[in-house]
């Protein structure tokens, strides 16, 4: 007997870079496992949904029906997991997502075989938002791409924030060219730009509002913009720009030193929080496989042994709340450069201490 | 100066072209005779490697040019070596105008250039910026005329260079090939104007089904004034 | 004579400064061959195109069997009795000879709207068909696909189009373009017996044939007419020959 | 006496020839009604939903294909019919008009109008024109599909039901599902059949070939393409709905360029024009990306030069060469 | 909305038009002129940019990197032409289009196989590395003024080779009859492989010089070459000047419409269903603008004369 654990995320194109990171924070963990889980063997398989939703789907099903998994990690982009979220959870097979977080699943429609170990989509523009308003900012110019992900960043970012938001701006998917975006910032009388713009989106726009000048006018915040997966290419631009999220490479905690170092002397770059999370995941499901001593028979008593999370997390202080989602501490976190020239975010200050997202409450687990 | 000897080819396998065999000399003109659809457009095709490019193959027998072997040498080629095409259907090239058709594939070395194509052809000349697609059936006809000469060829190959030719131009076109042939070019022409060819060309090749059928030279044709009729069944 | 079955009247067509068509104003009568004849570039294509509506002319208008069509599509023109042949070739490469002409016999019976039920076993069809080319002298290739038909075999297609359309006038661009001696020589007995019942519009560069077939010839210079009269009178006319026939013709 | 014997053989050699020219779609019929048994033994439902995908994919590429094969008319948009009859399906389903008896009306009166209004403008253009504008309608029913916020915007919609049938809940089991997918298809195949046998259908063609032709002999290629392009969006746009139904999930990406271009890969790769071409196209295709993909997360460094090398030397697609098989086998029996 | 915003705006969109055009050019020329349906222009894109990432790994010099990236592009180029392409040119448009996009599936693999899934960027060359002042808060990188000059370089350089040289005419007219080309004594499959490896050549200059401002990353192409097919058939295909003219339309329409149009719907809706309309509509304005334009040009806004 051995334990399935079927990963599903993106590692197709440029948001590959994002399940790849997953994927190896994962195996890190299961190589100090032993590769083994509750004292039995762990069978990891790997999918790429290709960021389309039936592949996606296809590749759920495949996880399920022919391998018989016993756990799908996956995915790392909402409109993956909403493709694949029915047809797992009827499988009443356990989904543990690594990164996605929407709200849909989060409220009347979570669901016992569903967990998440990274937060709820939301939560990092509420800090961002949080912070704004702690920082007695006025006036702030948000801009995302034009899906739903950026319009929840958005309504996160006003759930704290009572500011004016002078300028809320939505730029089409891919985008490329932001000078017309910047010209606009340029012409606004805000104090800050607050920004929600993945991959190479973020990196585009880091080096344009750079090399336009905006970054001696304009704080620059944001989420999932400047991280450790387009830091690489963003270099000294996105240094002294702002993130927000639940962990950063230099939180100061035994645990979290000793993979930062182990992962990079594997893989050979700075984890993010994608990696971070794939770790913790690994040890969430070898926690609960030995909770239950390896018997994955009685769902009722894996479900619980999940609930628990009784595992160390990298981010110190993990729980899970009633509708699976975690409640954790949220930082606002800064870009610098390492001594050895690589570049990393850092903790600026704690935000949020054991966070919960707003919409448990509706949950009815 | 040309020599054709058992040239055969087929179309998608189907044979088109039996044994012809053919010659043109320094200053003469030739002739291709034949009803609808017997082989003389394929004889030039073969000749001019042309059947690769509309689905067929040579599939024997060989084609000589001053001397050299053309047989299965690509059109390109043997164009080089001194053969200007009027081809069937004019062909002239749609999104150019008059006078970039003329140019485009000009080569220098002899006695036609732009000013001497249109004086020969002053329509040309009125119409020289507009779009050859929009020219008359006629006016592309005498472009495709122009356009061979421009590459001042050696031997000249006429496949219904006067299709569509107002009674007039037509009867100018054949003075000026007579007047060329006085002055040392060769030429291989296709045509239905018997009449004309007869009075012009010095040997007649007929066709019939991919056969040669009928061979000999003006004065074979004198002597047997009705060797054409008979052939063409008229 | 019965009133004409096509009359233009007064028609201008002008690409850019280039008058194609100058004031034109023609008809075709039933039982006639109307001859078109003109130096090369004079308009006379454009000017069927007008007539079958491929081009829309700047001013005048087209009548046909008594309705002014100078608005309606060339399927509308079609529709009412109009066939014409193509100066450059214009057939459907990939279909069989057989099925090129079967498609001209589809437009004037029955709708073609009909989605069930094979084209090719529709026997009404095939026979048109196959006496349209029976005329042309194209039957024994029926089968073969229309696109490797040497040149001239084309242009007697072209022609069995026309004719299976069973039309009320025939505009022809230029028939015996291209085709033998001995193709020319049948088509002008076919045409000779088909314009009583068919009148025919022809534009030809073909003497014999004009002088063999016309009725009634008008000469097209620069767009405009210049004569129009018996083939007798034109033939004799000094202004044609100098502009068209040339001084040796007779 | 001779004439009639020829009669008799020709005729005899009709018959065989129009059995083999669907001979090959006819195996791949027989070989997905298979499928759930096949199911039982190996995979589950990961191959029957497999299977299903597959199965709408075609007939999409089968009702692109009229266009493309028979009327030359290149629609890079084609999948907004799917993504149409799947909102459709999806939307109603959420709001609680869940019967197939409802959706399917609604779904091909939306196909109709969009294609009737889209058609009529598209057609003015033809060529590359009519491959980009096409293309245009579809990225601005996307854009919208993605601005839909209420449901689900671009992450999309899931069905927490699948679709009843006059009352009966007869598609929630994947079995039944299947076999109306399959039924379909073969509906499908059959008068996408007819229609290119028909006299439509060589009005079709020939306007493919030769517009000006056509119209000279009294078409209106107009309106027979327009009719053609109605007919296809249709045919599409049920797909969609049962699309919606297997996947139980609607989201923007189903009418995303990137599937009208899948569609057309599918349609080239089959044989354009030819009668099995769409079907063998959309099986080979997911069929084998399924199998790479399983292989290695690479698998597009052998996808890619494979598809070249169909190109290259499969000229004629694969029911070309599915057809020059069944022609030597025939031969030979 | 200030005057001098919208000003800089315009700016913006001829930028951006000026930009899109040297990203269509390689395209212009095989497609357009060509007659070839190269959907491979995209990824030659990106494999410029891929190769002057990693030209100037090894030489640390912008212009070195550059130089030996568009060698390099070229030969990618020709080889493609070699292997693949030249047995398509008399093919139907969709073999091309099968082929090619095999093409795309492979190259943009092997980039992420060989380069990795992040995106990677090219430093700005030092000398270049400036900006002016454009307006009081507002500074313009002169790397900008660099490929607005290169755009109207190339345009330049291909208007009068297209229209005004013998090879240019010669492609034109191979485009629409190879065989008679051919058969006037013209190597026409030699000048095809130049035109293709000149415009594999332009697609990668363009990755190139888009690369500093841009990120390099697998696909970064695929969308691109969607716009520069807008663009193309916008300007009406075969046409140089048609082509330029549309990028600047197009460059335009998207700028304004992503700054102007939720401010537009915010006149006819409340705030929220504006803020959900107005982008959506921006991202549809190129989309609408080419459908209206076929609209009321069939074959664009200059086709070329004569085709069919
Ligand atoms: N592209 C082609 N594919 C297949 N068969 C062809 C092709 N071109 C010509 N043929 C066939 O080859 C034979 C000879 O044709 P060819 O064109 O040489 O005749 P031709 O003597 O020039 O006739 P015409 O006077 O009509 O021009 C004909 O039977 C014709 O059908
Ligand atoms: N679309 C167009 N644009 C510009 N000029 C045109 C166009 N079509 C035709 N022309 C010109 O109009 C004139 C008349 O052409 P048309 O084809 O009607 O001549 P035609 O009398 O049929 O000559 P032919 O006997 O040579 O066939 C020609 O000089 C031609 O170049
Ligand atoms: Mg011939
Ligand atoms: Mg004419």
């Amino acid at each position: 007997e051995s334990i399935k654990v079927g990963m599903l995320v993106t590692l197709s194109g440029p948001p590959g870079a994002l399940g790849g990171q997953s994927r190896d924070g994962f195996q890190l963990a299961l190589e100090e496992l032993g590769g083994k889980m509750g004292g039995q063997d762990v069978e990891f398989i790997v999918e790429d949904d290709e960021l389309k939703p039936e592949v996606a789907l296809s590749k759920a099903n495949s996880l399920i029906e022919r391998d018989s998994v016993d756990f799908v990690v996956g995915t790392i982009f909402s409109n993956m997991l909403a493709a694949v979220f029915k047809p797992v959870t009827q499988s009443e097979t356990f989904l543990i997502s690594p990164n996605a977080g929407p709200s849909t699943f989060a409220g009347k429609n979570c669901n016992p075989y569903f967990f998440v170990t990274s937060y709820q989509n939301n939560q990092n523009f509420e800090t961002l938002g949080k912070y704004a308003e702690a920082a007695g900012i006025k006036k702030a110019f948000f801009l995302a791409p034009n899906y739903q992900a950026g319009r929840d960043q958005a309504e996160g970012f006003r759930k704290h924030f009572t500011g004016e938001v002078v300028e809320e701006l939505y730029t089409p998917l891919g985008h490329k060219d932001f000078s017309a975006e910047i010209a606009q910032m340029a012409a606004s009388d805000a104090e800050a730009l607050f920004t929600f713009m993945p991959g190479g989106m973020g990196v585009r726009l880091v080096k344009q509002f750079r090399a336009a000048g905006l970054a001696d006018r304009m704080k620059f915040y944001s989420a999932f913009t400047v991280d450790e997966t387009t830091l690489p290419a963003q270099q000294d631009d996105a240094v002294g720009f702002f993130g927000a999220t639940n962990w950063a490479p230099n939180l100061d905690t035994p645990q979290n030193k000793a993979f930062v170092a182990a992962f990079e002397a594997k893989y050979g770059y700075v984890p993010g929080g994608y990696a971070m999370q794939g770790y913790d995941t690994a040890m969430l499901i070898n926690a609960a496989v030995e909770a239950v001593g390896g018997d994955l028979s009685d769902k009722d008593a894996v479900r619980a042994a999940l609930k628990a999370a009784d595992f160390t997390s990298l981010r110190g202080d993990f729980s899970f709340n009633n509708n699976h989602y975690p409640v954790q501490d949220f930082y606002l976190l800064q870009v610098a450069k390492r001594d050895d020239g690589k570049y990393q975010t850092e903790i600026v200050e704690k935000v949020f201490d054991d966070y919960a997202d707003g919409f448990a409450e509706s949950c009815p687990m | 100066m040309l020599v054709i000897e058992d040239l055969s080819a087929s179309y998608a396998g189907a044979p088109a072209l039996f044994d012809v065999s053919l010659s043109v000399g320094e200053g003469e003109v030739a002739t291709l005779m034949g009803r609808n659809g017997m082989g003389k457009t394929t004889t030039i095709r073969a000749m001019m490697g042309m059947m690769p490019g509309v689905g067929g193959a040579v599939t024997g027998g060989r084609v000589q040019f001053k001397g050299a072997d053309l047989t299965g040498a690509a059109s390109y080629r043997v164009a080089k070596a001194g053969i200007g095409l009027v081809p069937e259907g004019r062909q002239v090239f749609p999104t150019l105008s008059v006078e970039e058709n003329l140019i485009a594939t000009a080569r220098d070395g002899g006695r036609w250039s732009l000013g001497e194509v249109y004086t020969f052809f002053p329509r040309l000349q009125e119409r020289k910026t507009q779009a050859a697609a929009q020219l008359s059936g006629g006016e592309q006809q005498m472009l495709a005329i122009g356009r061979a000469l421009m590459t001042n060829p050696t031997l000249l190959v006429l496949d219904e260079a006067t299709e569509g030719l107002a009674p007039l131009i037509r009867a100018e076109i054949w003075e000026r090939l007579a007047e060329l042939k006085r002055a040392g070019q060769s030429i291989l022409v296709v045509d239905k104007d018997v009449t004309a060819l007869r009075s012009l060309a010095d040997r007649h090749v007929i066709l019939e089904k991919g056969h040669v059928v009928w061979r000999g030279d003006a004065k074979d044709l004198e002597a047997d004034p009705d060797v054409v009729d008979r052939y063409l069944h008229l | 004579m019965s009133s004409p079955i096509l009359r233009l009247a007064g028609l201008h067509k002008s690409f850019g400064a280039l008058v194609a068509t100058d004031n034109v104003t023609l008809d075709l009568s039933p039982g006639e061959c109307h001859a078109l004849i003109g130096p090369n570039g004079a308009g006379k294509t454009t000017l069927i195109h007008q007539i079958s509506g491929v081009l829309k002319p700047d001013a005048g208008r087209i009548f046909f069997a008594e309705q002014d069509v100078t608005d309606a599509a060339p399927h509308e023109r079609a529709q009412l009795g109009m066939a014409r042949s193509f100066q450059i070739t214009s057939i459907i490469p990939g279909f069989t000879v057989l099925e090129n002409v079967a498609l001209a016999a589809q437009a004037r019976s029955g709708s073609s709207f009909r989605f069930f039920g094979r084209a090719k076993a529709e026997t009404a069809l095939n026979d048109a068909a196959i006496q349209a080319l029976t005329i042309v002298g194209l039957e024994a290739r029926r089968d073969t696909v229309a696109g490797s038909l040497s040149h001239g075999e084309k242009r007697s297609l072209e022609l069995a189009i026309a004719l299976a359309m069973a039309p009320k006038a025939l505009i022809l661009d230029e028939p015996m373009a291209g085709m033998g001696r001995e193709e020319s020589a049948r088509l002008i007995t076919t045409l000779r017996e088909l314009k009583s019942r068919v009148p025919i519009l022809l534009v030809e560069h073909d003497m014999e044939a004009v002088f063999a077939l016309a009725d009634r010839v008008s000469v097209l210079v620069y767009g405009r007419v210049i004569a129009s009269g018996a083939p007798e009178e034109i033939r004799a006319d000094p202004e044609v020959r100098s502009a068209y026939l040339g001084e040796d013709a007779a | 006496m001779k004439d009639a014997l020829e009669q008799a053989t020709s005729g005899g050699g009709k018959v065989s020839r129009d059995w083999g020219a669907i001979a090959p779609a006819v195996l791949v019929f027989a070989l997905l009604a298979l499928g759930p048994l096949a199911a039982e033994a190996y995979g589950g439902a990961y191959l029957t939903s497999l299977l299903m995908r597959m199965m709408l994919l075609a007939i999409a590429a089968i009702s692109l294909d009229l266009l493309i094969g028979q009327g030359g008319m290149v629609s890079f948009g084609h999948a907004a019919f799917i993504g149409l009859g799947a909102y459709v399906a999806g939307i109603m389903i959420t709001e609680g008009a869940a019967d197939l008896a409802m959706i399917l009306p609604m779904a091909i009166v939306a196909s109709t109008v969009f294609a009737v209004v889209t058609g009529a403008i598209s057609l003015r253009t033809s060529g590359v024109y009519f491959i980009m504008i096409t293309l245009a309608f579809g990225q601005m029913l996307f854009f919208t599909a993605s601005s839909l916020s209420a449901y689900g915007g671009d992450d999309g919609l899931t069905l927490w039901e699948r679709s009843t049938v006059f009352g009966f809940d007869l598609l929630s089991s994947n079995v039944t599902l299947y076999y109306l997918i399959l039924v379909t298809l073969i509906g499908a195949y059959a008068l996408v059949g007819a229609l290119v046998g028909s006299r439509f259908g060589r009005v079709l063609r020939a306007a493919k070939e030769n517009p000006t032709r056509v119209e000279a002999l009294g078409f209106s290629v107009f309106s027979y393409r327009l009719t053609a392009y109605v007919i296809a969006g249709v045919m599409a746009g049920v797909a969609g709905v049962l699309m919606a139904n297997q996947a139980e999930f609607v989201s923007p990406s189903t009418l995303a360029w990137q599937r009208s271009g899948e569609l057309i890969i599918m349609v080239v790769l089959g044989g354009m024009g030819l009668r099995n071409g769409a079907l063998l196209g959309a099986v080979a295709l997911v069929a084998l990306e399924e199998t790479l993909s399983s292989i290695t997360h690479d698998w597009r460094l052998i996808f890619g030069p494979l598809l070249v090398l169909t190109v290259l030397y499969a000229k004629t697609g694969l029911a070309g060469v599915a057809d020059a098989w069944v022609a030597r086998l025939w031969r030979r029996a | 909305m200030s005057t001098t915003l919208l000003l800089i705006q315009l700016l913006n969109g001829l930028q951006l038009g000026v930009l899109l055009f040297l990203i269509a050019a390689g395209l212009t020329l095989v497609f357009g002129v060509m007659g070839f349906i190269n959907l491979a222009h995209g990824v030659q894109y990106m494999v410029g940019a891929y190769l002057a990432v990693a030209f100037y790994g090894v030489t640390e010099h912008f212009l070195a990197a550059m130089v030996l990236a568009l060698l390099a592009a070229l030969a990618i180029g020709l080889a493609l032409e070699f292997l693949v392409f030249r047995r398509l040119y008399h093919r139907d448009h969709l073999d091309q289009v099968l082929a090619t996009f095999g093409v795309i599936l492979f190259l943009n693999q092997a980039a992420k196989t060989i380069f990795g899934p992040t995106p990677l960027i090219l430093p700005t060359p030092e000398w270049l590395d400036g900006s002016f002042l454009l307006v009081e808060g507002l500074l313009y990188p002169w790397y900008r003024i660099a490929v607005i000059v290169a755009g109207l370089a190339v345009a330049a350089l291909l208007y009068v080779l297209v229209r005004h040289t013998k090879v240019g005419m010669l492609v034109r007219a191979g485009a629409a009859n190879p065989q008679m080309v051919s058969a006037l004594g013209v190597d026409i499959e030699r000048l095809f492989m130049i035109v293709f490896g000149f415009g594999a050549m332009l697609a990668g200059f363009a990755g190139v010089l888009a690369a500093p401002i841009f990120s390099v990353e697998p696909g970064m192409g695929d969308d691109l070459l969607i716009v520069a097919f807008v663009v193309i058939i916008i300007g009406g295909i075969g046409s140089i000047k048609g082509a330029f003219i549309a990028a600047l339309l197009v460059g335009l329409v998207d700028t304004l419409g992503r700054t102007l149009a939720t401010d537009a719907m915010k006149l006819f809706f409340d705030v929220s269903s504006a803020n959900q309309i107005g982008p959506a509509l921006a991202s549809m304005l190129i989309y609408i603008l080419m459908a209206a334009v076929l609209f009321f040009r069939p074959t664009g806004l200059f086709p070329a004369k004569g085709m069919a």
